[in-house]
């Protein structure tokens, strides 16, 4: 009970953020938007975790949480050059 | 650049996995633990052909026991300026003042300066744009978080924090 | 109910509540930087209040380690990402609005 | 374009941590979720993040796609070779209890030998697309 408020809440988030994932104007904008999703989602797991007693799935928040930055900077980076591999120019040091 | 900072920036990278390894597992049996010691060898050497560790900087670059008394007045400037950035939000007239500033951050190493712009990220209300050597463009939103930056009081924790 | 699981639900409940606010600032603000600043409470206030939140709730055990795990990783990689964003937007070409006439 | 200091010292300091939570997470596939495949995805996107940081011209330099490869074939055959030991040492395929004269270690054996080999093919695999993906 008492955590079943606070997920139906976290879900509704999810919503709003899905929304503004959609309603975004620049390409930016989307990005945040589905980068605010994906912290929501790893807070989501995790309350599911206790909600159904299960903390294994404290794992996978961890798997999300590193998924969702990763995928921040490989769809920032794909938007800036069209592709992923591109090398830096100066030296030993790469921009993304 | 001696060997004795190579050796001693590799076994502090073990020692941290080695701890993170512990606190992961919770299973003690000799099996694990055996296979744990050989997974941190195989991280090491791949850590090692990436090149990821700096010789020609500290490392470690800021004091572990300096930076947890910096952590605790992070967290109190965070909730300060979450509640009146969330003030802001909620206010009908939004009272917004976007405004773009550049601040000096005085670290030596690269990972104390990128400590400094991610504290600077991290309290809402100031978003680091970018680094420029010494040099930090602050986004921020009104003129609470200007007037914060402008004390210099963060740059001068971080500071204090590194390691001599 | 213990008053640890009393305090641990008020966190959680008000973490929740901060995500709400900071996703309301989300669609309230003008530009994309100043989205930036909304989102950045979600980052910090509500990961650290649901988690500490749950942290309490669990007792001291392995599973409290793992959640400071996922906090200390949140609060590292969330200001990356933004930085990474509010730096590509600029060099991008996004404007950013100043002054205090917004829109 | 300046090089991108932030990115740059997050990754470096993530990536080992992101190699050794794929290592726990391949060898704790019986006490949570987990296993080869999970583990493989994890330890690969590590090599991902370094691509994408630094550039996949240094990836190749660390581990070059031709390795990468062979890798990939290496797990796919570790797997088949455990399930054809089963039938030499006259059980079924992959039949894990006849791989030692205890059944019980056999089954642990077999077991960790296939995760490996499930672990191995996938983060290879992984590492390949993004090889694909980012040549120009």
């Amino acid at each position: 009970m008492m955590f079943e408020i606070v997920t139906y809440m976290i879900l509704f988030a999810m919503l709003l953020a899905l929304i503004s994932a959609i309603i975004g104007q620049s390409v930016y904008d989307k990005i945040l938007a589905v980068n605010i999703f994906g912290t929501i989602t790893v807070l989501f797991i995790a309350l599911f975790g206790f909600l159904t007693e299960r903390p294994e799935f404290l794992d996978i928040a961890l798997v999300y949480a590193l998924i969702n930055f990763i995928t921040t900077i490989a769809i920032l980076k794909f938007f800036e050059y069209g592709d992923m591999g591109r090398s830096s120019h100066i030296n030993d040091q790469a921009d993304i | 650049m001696s060997d004795r900072i190579k050796y001693l920036h590799i076994t502090g990278l073990i020692i941290s996995q080695a701890v993170l390894w512990l606190l992961l597992s919770g299973h003690y049996t000799p099996l694990l633990l055996g296979l744990g010691s050989i997974s941190i060898i195989l991280v090491t050497i791949i850590s090692l052909r990436m090149n990821l560790i700096v010789y020609h900087q500290p490392e470690i670059g800021l004091q572990i026991l300096n930076f947890i008394p910096y952590g605790f007045w992070l967290l109190v400037e965070i909730l300060k300026s979450n509640i009146d950035v969330c003030k802001r939000i909620l206010n009908p007239s939004l009272p917004i003042n976007p405004s773009l500033i550049t601040i000096k951050a005085s670290q030596r190493s690269e990972l104390a300066t990128v400590a400094f712009a991610n504290s600077i990220t991290l309290t809402p209300g100031t978003i680091a744009i970018d680094v420029n050597g010494n040099m930090i463009e602050v986004h921020s939103l009104a003129d609470v978080g200007i007037e914060g930056l402008e004390t210099d009081e963060m740059n001068k924790r971080v500071k204090q924090a590194e390691i001599e | 109910m213990s008053l640890i699981n009393i305090i641990s639900y008020l966190l959680i409940f008000t973490g929740a509540l901060a995500i709400i606010v900071g996703l309301l600032g989300v669609f309230r603000m003008p530009d994309f930087f100043t989205r930036l600043h909304a989102a950045s409470v979600i980052d910090t206030m509500g990961t650290m209040l649901v988690l500490v939140g749950l942290m309490l709730y669990s007792g001291f055990n392995l599973v409290t380690v793992k959640l400071l795990l996922i906090l200390i990783f949140i609060l590292i990689t969330a200001p990356a990402a933004a930085h990474a964003l509010a730096k590509s937007a600029l060099h991008g070409g996004v404007k950013p609005v100043l002054g205090k006439e917004e829109q | 374009m300046e090089h991108h200091l932030v990115l740059r010292v997050v990754a470096r300091l993530l990536i080992p941590l992101i190699m050794l939570f794929a290592l726990y997470v391949q060898f704790h596939g019986d006490y949570g979720p987990g296993g080869g495949f999970q583990a493989g995805v994890i330890f690969s996107t590590a090599f991902i993040l370094y691509g994408l940081i630094y550039g996949v011209d240094k990836l190749r330099d660390v581990i070059h796609p031709d390795v990468v490869r062979s890798l990939a074939a290496f797990g796919l055959l570790l797997y088949a070779g455990v399930g054809l030991a089963g039938i030499l040492s006259g059980g079924e395929f992959l039949n894990y209890s006849v791989l030692a004269i205890d059944p019980v270690s056999g089954q642990h054996l077999g077991i960790l030998l296939i995760e490996a080999g499930v672990g191995i093919t996938v983060a290879s695999t992984m590492v390949i697309l993004f090889y694909a993906f980012a040549s120009p």
